[in-house]
């Protein structure tokens, strides 16, 4: 415990924890945890009902075990993780901001939880209400004029976004544009997303100032090129600015732009995409609005378009007359569907609660902390380690570990050391145009004492790069389990239990 | 703001320390012409009591299906929730971290995932689970992208019964890849054509894709149409909508699957107005390095005790980027999560006692409906928790008199199945009661008389 | 981890946990975590509102924290507690059981939640029809004949059950019995609830075999003895053999039987206090019917009586009239009230749904296996530590460190090595005639497989008694915060944080 | 049973290993004649999913107040609890833990606990607080106690503006000792006769016990009767049922008290039907070691770094036994913690904030109420959050129409106190809109205008 507010103090340290095996360890045979609701029928005869040999008689394997068992062996497991109620993420790219409490309460609402997704829209109005208002809300923020919300995270939204751009051209007859132009510094989603959606990609190498290097684009411009897929800012932090540019150049050899938006968070309220010349933008709500990552999802995704895309968006598509809100299927040019119903509700709900929680001058101020952190620790921190583009940046900064390297200390063993310290790393060796990148992402939900912590412990891991390399090539010392073995796990791969399963160690 | 630590003076003070002099210095990178120098247009912020009570408000004028009975399935199923799954699911620590991509700082997830991949695998009956898609129909499409990669073949063949809006994210999926997709029809049973099954094989598919229970609710005969399948070099693939029929009913890898794949929301989520829930899909071994989304491993440590990772990534995107096997990143973690939380809960035995009620509530309800003059079974397959049912008028304005009395009916079939006139999906789970039951029952022998 | 389940393995071990200073450490001027309702009124003149002398500007010392803070705080605070849902408790006389999940879902239904104590009764039906099932079951369980929910933990339902034991033997006229007879094994709050109820205690030395001594009881009764207060089983795990007899003999001299219901956990639907002439008994909820304890209460002490003791019971009593309820106030010899409204009612209805859900041959098979685990750890422990009292148990069994003592090794060191083990420690140093005890109660609720690593680990730390008493002198060494000074804190009293507080330590 | 890990096979082999033959036999002792030999009466045990149902439906039949607009208070104040508060509160590591009586598993809730503790003192004015009490009648009578222990007199003086349950439960608990109590009658501006203070004084009293805001919710002239009883040997004990109102009101400790005591149930916990609420009591320094109750310290551990542990414990029944200073031992603490995250929420401002627009609220409601023909202020003095209204009908009356508009009406004084017939107390906190207001202003004069 620091003894007041200007004490050194980092918050790392160890304690008790509990150790819990398998689940299935815990298994007793005859052991029930369970409670099926109580049968109020009257016995039927057998005939009335499946059988033979379509018919199992056991699941072996399944564990047998009772309420208290399954409530400590998830509460246990559940100390094990480090989250964003524990303390600082400073994961670039991911946006690890505070999920709101409140957001958990109005998504459980009976009224949301136990809508069928089938009653008719007269029994879902304040759903599809719902539904359209963050529509609108996304769409004034992203200065589009139509959206989805149907994608299920970043990735589909992509997918989504990109299947457009196909039905776009074919629709004008335009065939043969079969080509997506991707920064190297793009996210791994953006090539795949393509690679799914039917384009063949081809990467722009960036400039040496980390944005899009306009005559590498004019070269790589013909009318086979669909799209341009940029992120603006872009993984970099850095804003391209020759954005409207960029988008002049693509429309002009008759190519629209794919604005990746997971990177929102430094804009909403600043600028608006469609302004910057984006045809189409998804938004991950997991990032910039809040929603919690539940370890790796639920995200959601949703793409808006500008006017001319619009036909294509995904049915169904949300109806309003008067006030009345309905499913529209009869979209013939739209791509299809993406999901079985309408995509992630419960996190369209959070995001909803969220945007109403900030209002306008919220989102901003979002905004606009985000990077005055990121500046902050970017000032603070490049005496220290060497910065991949010293300028001003936007909502993230990155930093690579080419100083280190000289210790023998790497990206990876300052990352593993952080957490001793007691923060969760940043994203390392992304994008991968820097070697040995440390991305560092703060959000405005960071303190500035918080931050200083971190800043602090930076500092202190570049000192012991220095005084006791070694430490960090242990790293980490405190977590429950040491560094894992990663390339045992790909090449010897164990990947569920099984009653006779030979553990790959036996300690105590 | 409450949810923005900084304040005024500390903003002035780091700012300074940043070397700029206004915080619009920091946007200079941004064209100043396109900076926006008014406010959104949203409405204001509000204190978090009002935003309750305007969700709260929201809510309520939908329908609330634990208070209405209600008869829908059709891909969202209603079953009780047990207390500790919510808890357990909702403790922050699994609900706001990240991808586990620093496995020493989230066993806690990846053993759950582990735990939920290993119990996917006991209930389908393949080996290997991902850990999570986004849902049934994606997971359906990246199934049949599978196929297609490994069979190198072009042409799928869908059972009729699959649901439509599987069928319709699997092809907005597929529309891209040079793949034909031949629709299998389907008998009076209310099954897939074993005949067509065997005269689509001629054609050599990557697949056959079958869905079991179907839409229709009919169990499918997996073990007749894989025995077709076998040794022909297309693979199976089936589909799994309805998860918790997994208790009862033979698993699909023991009747000859390749792949299983669908929808396992039913395990633990609310039906949420459709979202989020969660695919799934297991595959055979030989398929351990195609499988599409994140997967976790078991492994040791540095003091060799044993913990989990993330593995098997040189298959994601984020190593293959364009060459990769699916585009997934972002997938439905905490929902894999709650879904092993409820399987582990309800166990070896719960799991089996559940899908049986739910297959009595359904048979109780098919016996009664059975019984009515305006009534008839569509199909005479055997089902799990819902069946189709044909009435003498349109289902719309059965339902609309349904509805008048409070209750939710099922779904009208017809739009999608034109086929089928007249005819409604009626479902039955553990918490559909006798007392709904035979007042549905009731009500329907009452419209009968009228009409 | 254990590889399996034979495998010894302890679950104590350290890992990664958060430092955290106090919440005023964290304030800064300016910072907000709040949001007050809207002010939908017009300005109203000040003239309409308190003003001047009767007022503050401001409360100093007051954190300004934000949402994020709060939440990081009071997490991270919350993982440095041990708790029935991590692990075993074995407390004596404490009766940590499992406390199921489905009763913090009812007790949180809005109709309970948002429901005012003072609404009209017909507006609070389902509130009253659950204290009256609730007290029906209640006196079914005790065997008497009516009940009173109101007393907020067990040590009030003592003081209610004084005072109408006082009330009772002043009705009759009979007010020179001043005395009551508690048994030197009794908890402290016994002489306590005596002494505010306006009684002399005498203490009765227990016999040999920790029951009560018929010839002591014999020698102290007298007609200013006003009731003796027994628990049974008592403290010792005992079942006091010869309750009947004593009952006779207290009832015989003119005083009642006020039996402490803290041990009720191993009666329950075996036998009924009633049956063993109680005529006044408090219950626990927070024991015997799994409400959790909250880290120190809310508990809830209803009192249940015999008939002729129903007159006196506190105000206000719910009352039945056909199928609706009501409160009734008009009970003139009620020794009054004991709280501002009617007691811990969420208690309450956790303890309804705990009923519900175990109908009557679950309460039994609790008792029993209440009981068998306490028996399995005392023939499981015996040849390692003395047992006060060596035979058949009740739900606990109390072992000393009379073989350790020898190794220089007591209770307290045993204690607090068990926490390094991963479990809490049981009771210790009560009840206070078993020099050092170790007073262990399983409850039905954990599993043979715990108590057996429980078990392990007790043998394990014997054995490190004497090959490394240091150790447990230091003992504990994995938590986050090693064994601490409490004679410092009472000598020293700091007891709130103030701006110029002088820690009494200065670490990292 | 789910809650019950012991299996049939389990439970043999363990009684074997007891030596003994069948479970009888471990309850020997207990005489054979007294054993039932049929199961308890009690109506059977329900699935999770029946019991749920069953708590719905007694929850349903209840009057929600956040769904009717509601005037109650007196005593039970209703406010806004924000979704952190709940979410952190519910934490089961604070719920399912024991009293911390290990303080190195227990420094979670014992922290929370010397930081509540902190937060009281710095809300009420007196440096000593308590770690929680029953509620605020039990913490009055404790603190009457209290004053009898430490200056030996045997004399009370209660306002009569002290809330009618803390008056009864303070009569309960001092039957027995050797106290008067002596009532001090009410001023018409609603206050304590600072005149009965005056003259009562002369009779050496062991304490002055007022509430403030009393029961009519007037704010009571502290300062003034402290000036009164200062230096006189009698103590001042306040009484503070409504802890929001600390937020803007001068504090007791301030305004001369020994004492305060109370219930903050109204910083965090639900209405929840009276209880579970929070007693709590602040003393001055030189009754550090006469406060009743819990209490933490901070320490130091053997490696020196603070730490906190539950202290002072010479007072308490465990060790003094039938010499304590009382005889509470489970107490409230989750209520404490649950009140502290609360506190810690609102913070130095919000609290304010908070306390000023409950105080607006009602100002605004007197000023409506004070316009109608029918209805007339009782009392003249200041008020924070709720005041009498004396109508010109019985207070069932009127009562019994605002329930017919879904409207719950004020407290009845008149039972209590037959000298102000007809009279309601009304209270408007920050949940009590305009929109509430104004109708029920409406109502009264459309009530008015008919009788
Ligand atoms: C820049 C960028 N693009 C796309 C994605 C993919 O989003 P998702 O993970 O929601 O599919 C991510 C996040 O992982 C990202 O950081
Ligand atoms: C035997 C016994 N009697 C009385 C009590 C007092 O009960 P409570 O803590 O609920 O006041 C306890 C528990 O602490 C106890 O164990």
């Amino acid at each position: 415990m620091r003894t007041n507010k200007n004490a050194g103090f980092f918050p790392g340290a160890q304690g008790l924890i509990l150790e819990e095996p398998l689940i299935f360890e815990l298994s007793v045979p005859g052991r029930t945890g369970y409670s099926i609701p109580e049968d109020d029928l009257p016995d039927l005869p057998e005939s009335v009902m499946p059988s033979g040999n379509l018919m199992r008689d056991d699941i072996p394997g399944m564990p047998e075990v009772s309420e208290v068992d399954i409530v400590r062996h998830y509460t246990r497991l559940s100390t094990w993780n480090y989250s964003i109620d524990h303390g600082f993420y400073p994961l670039g790219s991911c946006t690890m901001k505070y999920n709101p409490k409140v957001n958990d309460r109005t998504v459980s609402l009976p009224g949301f939880a136990n809508l069928h997704p089938l009653v008719p829209p007269k029994h879902a109005q304040g759903a599809l209400r719902l539904m359209h208002e963050l529509g609108e809300y996304l769409k004034e923020i992203s200065g589009l004029d139509a959206i989805t919300l149907q994608p299920s995270a970043g990735a589909q939204g992509e997918l989504t976004g990109m299947l457009m751009i196909k039905a776009y051209h074919e629709s004008r007859g335009d065939r043969d544009r079969s080509i997506v132009l991707i920064p190297d510094s793009a996210h791994g989603t953006n090539p795949a997303s393509c690679t799914v959606a039917g384009f063949t990609t081809k990467t722009l190498t960036s400039g040496n100032d980390g944005c899009i290097d306009l005559e590498e684009l004019q070269s790589q411009l013909n009318d086979h090129v669909a799209a341009i897929m940029l992120t603006n800012p872009n993984t970099l932090g850095i804003f391209e600015k020759n954005a409207c540019r960029i988008a002049r150049m693509v429309h002009d050899a008759g190519g629209l732009i794919y604005m990746d938006g997971a990177n929102l968070n430094a804009l909403m309220g600043i600028v608006k995409p469609g302004q910057l010349g984006a045809d189409i933008l998804h938004i991950n709500l997991h990032k910039t609005f809040s929603t919690p990552h539940g370890g790796g999802g639920p995200g959601s995704g949703p793409v808006a378009v500008n006017a001319a895309l619009e036909p294509f968006l995904p049915i169904p598509r949300v109806i309003r007359t008067d006030d009345t809100f309905a499913w529209d299927y009869d979209k013939p040019m739209s791509i299809g569907q993406m999901h079985n119903f309408y995509g992630n509700f419960g996190v369209l709900v959070r995001a909803y609660t969220y945007i109403r929680s900030m209002g306008a001058a919220g989102l901003r101020e979002a905004a606009e902390t985000a990077v005055i952190n990121a500046n902050y620790i970017r000032v603070k921190l490049r005496e220290h380690y060497q910065i991949a583009y010293d300028r001003i940046c936007m909502h993230e900064c990155i930093f690579n570990d080419l100083n280190q390297q000289k210790f023998g200390v790497s990206t990876l063993d300052i990352a593993k050391r952080l957490m001793d310290y007691g923060f969760h790393p940043p994203t390392i060796y992304f994008p991968l145009i820097v070697k040995g990148a440390l991305m560092i992402e703060p959000t405005e939900t960071e303190s500035i004492e918080t931050i200083d912590q971190f800043i602090r412990a930076m500092i202190e891991i570049d000192r012991e790069t220095k005084s006791q390399p070694d430490l960090l090539h242990q790293a980490p010392i405190r977590t429950k389990r040491k560094r894992l073995d990663e390339t045992l796990a790909a090449r010897n791969p164990i990947l569920r239990w099984t009653p006779d399963l030979n553990f790959p160690s036996q300690p105590d | 703001m409450r949810y923005i630590p900084l304040t005024q003076d500390q903003r002035r003070q780091i700012l300074k320390e940043i070397g700029v002099s206004s915080v619009e210095e920091l946007f200079e990178s941004i064209p100043s012409n396109l900076r926006l120098n008014q406010p959104l247009d949203l409405p204001p912020s509000l204190s978090e009591w009002a935003v309750q009570r305007l969700l709260t408000g929201l809510a309520e004028s939908n329908a609330d299906s634990d208070k209405s009975p209600c008869f829908l399935g059709a891909g969202a199923y209603r079953h009780y929730i047990p207390a500790v799954v919510s808890s357990l699911g909702n403790r922050q620590e699994f609900v706001t971290a990240y991808t586990p991509y620093q496995p020493e700082v989230s066993q806690g997830t990846l053993q759950a995932l582990f735990e939920y991949q290993t119990m996917m695998t006991q209930l389908t009956g393949l080996p290997v689970s991902n850990a999570s898609m986004y849902d049934g129909a994606m997971a359906t499409a990246e199934a049949a992208l599978l196929a297609f990669r490994t069979t190198k073949k072009s042409l799928l063949a869908v059972s009729r019964a699959l649901a439509p809006g599987y069928r319709k994210t699997l092809e907005t999926y597929t529309r891209h890849q040079e793949i034909t997709i031949r629709e299998l029809p389907v008998t009076p049973e209310g099954r897939t054509d074993p005949e067509a099954v065997q005269s689509v094989l001629k054609e050599n598919p990557a697949a056959i894709l079958i869905q079991s229970p179907n839409f229709f609710g009919v169990i499918e005969d997996l073990s007749l149409l894989s025995s077709h399948i076998n040794n022909t070099g297309s693979m199976l693939i089936t589909v799994v909508n309805e998860a918790v029929s997994l208790g009862i009913l033979k698993s699909p890898g023991d009747t000859g699957a390749d792949i299983v794949c669908g929808d396992a929301h039913s395990m633990g989520l609310p039906i949420s107005y459709g979202g989020p829930y969660l695919g799934f899909m297991t595959v055979k071994e030989k398929f351990l390095r195609q499988i599409p989304g994140r997967v976790v491993g078991m492994t040791v440590d540095k003091d060799r005790r044993t913990g989990f990772v993330n593995t098997l990534s040189t298959r994601e995107q984020h190593i293959r980027r364009e060459k990769a096997t699916s585009n997934i990143c972002t997938n439905q973690a905490l929902c894999a999560t709650v879904a092993g939380i409820f399987m582990a809960t309800l166990g070896r035995k719960g799991l089996r006692e559940l899908a049986f009620l739910n297959m009595k509530k359904s048979a109780y309800l098919k016996q009664r409906i059975g019984s009515l003059k305006n009534c008839r079974l569509t199909f005479t397959g055997p089902t799990f928790n819902e069946f189709a049912v044909t009435l003498n008028e349109p289902v719309e304005r059965i339902n609309r008199k349904l509805t008048e009395k409070g209750i939710i009916g099922g779904y009208d079939l017809s739009p999608d199945y034109p086929e089928y006139p007249d005819t409604v999906l009626l479902c039955a789970t553990e918490l559909t009661t006798r007392e709904h039951i035979d007042n549905l029952i009731s009500i329907l022998e009452d419209l009968g008389r009228v009409s």
